[in-house]
């Protein structure tokens, strides 16, 4: 069985065979032998060489949640065939970080702006959260007005760089 | 005592407050939005009335429809918790106004407090240190800029109305205090439907100190030891401890007397807060004064062994405080961490989603005050405040170990929580030193943007064997006749539960 | 500090005390028979060891193959909670020979407080007052007889190698003696090895008040207070409170120096408990000492604020008590309930069963520590406590309040438990009064066994609306065209979910 | 909807009615006119009248488990055409209360006892249970000997009334 899991941008090569009772798991060119248990669903019970390690794992609609070493990872499986490879989406970013309410719109189309001015200021959850300019540049388009709900990851503003 | 209480407020602190009725023996309702339906503050009380539509200016900050409830329902007291309207002055006055307990202070002492400039100005003429800053009547951002000037930098923008970080803005040079001005003034405007702010000196090395008081309707008034919050991001508290790391008995000796002496200075009763600012020296200064009790109360109770929410209830009922100065005896070391569903690598951006998975630490000495559930959804409409998790050690060393061991077992799934940074938090040689400032996350964490946590082993092994665990047989065999050069199709297709192979 | 404690224990002590490891950095190692397999000792644990069968002897009273295990997963201490091996000097000493770490005082001091008879003559050397009796060789029953009638009636025949009520029998007239001393020895045989009895005179209005104290390898001892454990069933105990309402500080002082005199007379090191009568002029007499962690050791820590289960470790591993005697200070009211399932109105006998449903109430100063879960067979094994479920407040009138609210919230389904017996234990007037002795239960709930309780109406509408909103209707119309003068048989028919009416 | 419940081997008689979003529950003469709602699965929270009720109902794989005011009720359905009443058990029992081992065997066949003789010994969960004869008698049988295991409610002795 060959899964990729994808976390944070980065993806997890792994193939997995089971033989017996053991499963053979390999990863970054280690192979782990290892017993496991589920003890209730989707808690596992690991043993990899002498030490246990116990591990949480629930599925939300598109994603896995897994819980281990004391933290919680939210990870998604991807397809290898790079039809579906991790978007760039860091880079020049102008999309709502979260969902909330347009409470002020600082451009409109034609606006020339300089690299940290801020664009629009959306409001969730009380608090306040500031879309700045990545670059000069100058304001194609303005996708929501006053008011508006935004949803997280919606386009805000469009920016020609200058 | 009260025969009903009405708690205007939910999640954990709604939790809180009911228990500690249900203990007195007081019946209690509980009030809910639409989306809160199923929440533990709703499930828990003896009566709930939905007040419909989420947004809280429709549900939970609408005076008029909570005083009909509350008149309905035959409420003799309102329990305000914290946030929404507990420090409304207005709320507290139409409560007296048809005779039911408002459990807080008078509405004037709420009044007086909840305007910044005008507590500063009483508490400076009756002799209590306060920091040096601008709280005048000038409002035009002219004006404001020039009075920041004479302060000098850094200094601090803040709404006269606000509180827990809410329209506070810290400004490093001149050419950023105007968009400042704005911002908190939009904010200020939004949040306590004033724009009023003000502008104040930043210290230096500064810690965040307050203490606890608690005064009866008879002119007693006791002060329940310090809690350090140094460790706020955004402004807001995350972290906070008691006693504080840098506390000395004489240090203490003197703020809590300076605590009761504010409290005295406006003729205060029910449990309160009085927060101050301590530069490197230990100096402090009143910065302004809680009327309610505070999301970081556990670390007291557990510290002090007495209940804070009891005491309101029995205060506001006309009891007298049994308790002396001389009796209160602060035992061992508490710490509280919040937890919020938000993304500190972006920010602390909230999070929104559904909670997936619940499971709460457990063991002595460690409380948990949430309001939360398996299959909660998570929504933007209030605080992303999930739960807080108090522990309670000996020492501080014990304690802060202790609280990583609970948290590395507080599992919550399904938001982007802050726990894992939490953690790092208390980690940090800095903080387990107890070299704390309110700039520690800025300090120390600026890079957390950078550094995200890469998969570790044991989560990508638990992963391969749970998927190889849940893979149907028979889907593997059915592709492998379909198409036998797409190795990938069966493992896109997921599972809630390996029954088929049991 | 060890760097590997294995946990020679289940149930609710060995998820204690591998939480106390974990929390000061140490490895744990669970052992657990195959019943337990899923059992939350074995859950937490960083390692698990399986023993097998689940009768005690081949598993938690397996000396050789714990002794065993505990060397080759390399531990270099073991604890052994409380019951099973942990008052069995043959295994503290086993520990020894294999320089293993015993968490407890050492083998010498372990059996000469396990032998009851030997204790109390050290005990009387030492100037320490003790009950008359006889703690004599003379074993046969004649002779026990005779001493039986020198000391008077009503007596006490107790094992010497017992414990926890087991093999202790209370004489009222000559002519039960016989039978009693036979009993007596047979269950003191099968318990213990051992069918060493003796006699002792049986006290007026008698109170059990033992004290905890601690004891370091460099003969630092101290104690933590008295705990009142007057209400027991069958000689054992079910609730205990500390402070004891009958204490007072004179007496207190005068028992606390003898608690701490009898652990010097023996040179005990570790966490100990000093059993002693009450009379009911406050007479006090040494009964013996319990050389481990109490069951309810968590209302000493919740009114100390002192973790014992943590000082059991530090001591063990040669730390020096940092705590003095002034320093310690009794605060509040600490109540502990034993959660049993058994049935009081069979006359407490244990019930069996697998849990369909667990639910724990939880918030401030509640303490719940248990070792059970949802699907978890209860089976004849082991001892059938459940849980402990501990709560603290400010006095104890509160207090009592409190445990109500709390056990109003447990929820245990499927075996029957004691919960609503122990309600009504602390709702008895005299017991809110502190009028409580060893005799509380069989004067004031003699007649349990009749006053059967009635299902009240809440419960009977909660079930009819129940099944009418999980009723098939398509079940109903099934039946009414098979048989429409048996309107019976759909009802008979139950499902698990009501999913099809979503 | 007709249903008696048995608690206790008392009979509850009951009468279930669901008219637009009440329910009308008879019982004992008085008719309840209820609201209801199953909050999570087994949770119900249901208005008579001005009061609240919350309650819980567990399925056994016989009985019903319900919480409602603070306590835990096991409850059987039991028909009513009298096929299945409830066992006269109380009366003259010999049969063990409990599950565990047989540690002592007091009497023999033909043996004669007098009311309150012990006739077996019964030990579980590491404590001892007492047979006591219930009259004078004389031993028509032992079921069991020394070391046994006994179930609950299997009969220990037969014992002719004397």
């Amino acid at each position: 069985m060959f899964i990729n899991y994808e976390h944070e941008n980065h993806v997890y090569n792994v193939t997995t065979t089971r033989r017996d009772n053991y499963y053979f798991i390999t990863y970054d060119n280690t192979e782990y032998k290892v017993e496991a248990e589920e003890i209730k669903p989707g808690q596992l019970k690991i043993k990899i060489g002498d030490r246990i390690v116990k591990a949480i794992i629930t599925e939300g609609k598109t994603e896995k949640y897994v819980f281990a070493n004391g933290n919680v990872y939210k990870v998604k499986q991807v397809e290898l065939t790079g039809r579906k490879k991790p978007k760039k989406k860091e880079q020049e970013d102008l999309s709502s970080p979260i969902s909330g309410k347009v409470v002020n719109v600082k451009v409109k189309k034609g606006s020339i702006v300089k690299k940290d001015d801020v664009l629009m200021v959306i409001e969730a959850m009380k608090m306040e959260y500031l879309i700045r300019a990545p670059y000069n540049g100058t304001v194609k388009k303005v996708n929501f007005k006053e008011n508006d709900q935004i949803e997280i990851g919606e386009n805000t503003v469009e920016l020609e760089k200058k | 005592m009260f025969k009903k209480v009405l708690v205007a407020n939910r999640g954990e602190i709604a939790v809180r407050i009911i228990k500690a009725c249900q203990e007195l023996g007081v019946n209690t309702v509980a009030i809910y939005s639409d989306v809160d339906k199923k929440a533990p503050h709703v499930q828990l009380a003896d009566e709930s009335i939905c007040l419909g539509d989420p947004t809280p200016i429709q549900s939970y900050l609408n005076i008029p429809k909570i005083i009909k409830v509350a008149r309905e329902v035959g409420a003799d007291a309102i329990h305000p918790g914290y946030g929404f309207l507990a420090e409304n002055p207005d709320f507290a006055h139409s409560c007296n106004d048809i005779s039911i307990k408002f459990i807080g202070p008078s509405f004037k002492v709420i009044s007086l407090m909840g305007d910044k400039i005008e507590a500063k100005k009483t508490m400076e003429k009756a002799g209590i240190p306060v920091i040096p800053g601008y709280h005048g009547a000038k409002q035009d951002n002219k004006s404001l800029i020039e009075e920041g000037k004479k302060i000098g930098f850094p200094l601090l923008v803040k709404a006269a109305a606000g509180g827990g970080g809410k329209g506070m803005r810290i400004v490093h040079s001149e050419d950023r205090l105007n968009e400042a001005i704005d911002s908190a003034k939009r904010e200020s405007k939004s949040a306590f439907g004033d724009d009023t702010v003000f502008l104040e000196k930043y210290l230096d090395k500064p810690r965040h100190i307050e203490f606890q008081i608690l005064a009866d309707e008879h002119g007693n008034i006791i002060h329940l030891f310090e809690r350090e919050c140094s460790i706020q991001r955004r402004h807001q508290k995350i972290i906070e401890e008691t006693p504080s790391p840098v506390m000395t008995p004489q240090l203490r000796k003197k703020m809590g007397d300076t605590a009761v002496a504010v409290a005295k200075a406006v003729g205060y009763s029910n449990a309160g807060t009085v927060e101050f600012m301590i530069d490197k020296n230990l100096n402090f200064y009143f910065m302004e004064m809680n009327t309610r009790l505070q999301v970081e109360h556990p670390i007291t109770e557990m510290t002090t062994g007495i209940d804070l929410a009891k005491w309101q209830l029995k205060i506001a009922s006309g009891e007298k405080l049994t308790i002396k100065q001389k009796d209160i005896i602060q035992r061992g070391h508490a710490i509280e961490c919040r937890i919020y569903a938000e993304n500190p690598a972006k920010g602390f951006l909230p999070s929104t989603g559904t909670l997936e998975q619940v499971e709460v630490p457990t063991g002595p000495n460690i409380r948990d005050d949430s309001g939360i559930y398996t299959g909660m959804k998570i929504t933007p409409y209030y605080d992303p405040m999930l739960a807080k998790i108090i522990t309670y050690a000996e020492n501080r060393d014990e304690n802060i170990n202790k609280m990583i061991w609970a948290l590395s077992r507080y599992i919550i799934m399904g938001v982007t929580t802050n726990i894992s940074f939490l953690k790092k938090v208390l980690e940090h040689e800095e903080f387990k030193k107890g070299n704390i400032t309110t700039h520690f996350i800025d300090n120390y964490f600026k890079d957390r943007t950078v550094a995200k946590d890469r998969l570790p082993v044991d989560a990508i092994i638990a992963l391969a064997v749970y998927d190889s665990m849940h893979k149907k047989s028979q889907e593997v065999v059915r592709y492998k006749e379909v198409d036998p050069h797409n190795p990938w199709k069966h493992v896109g297709r997921w599972r809630v539960s390996g029954q088929e192979e049991k």
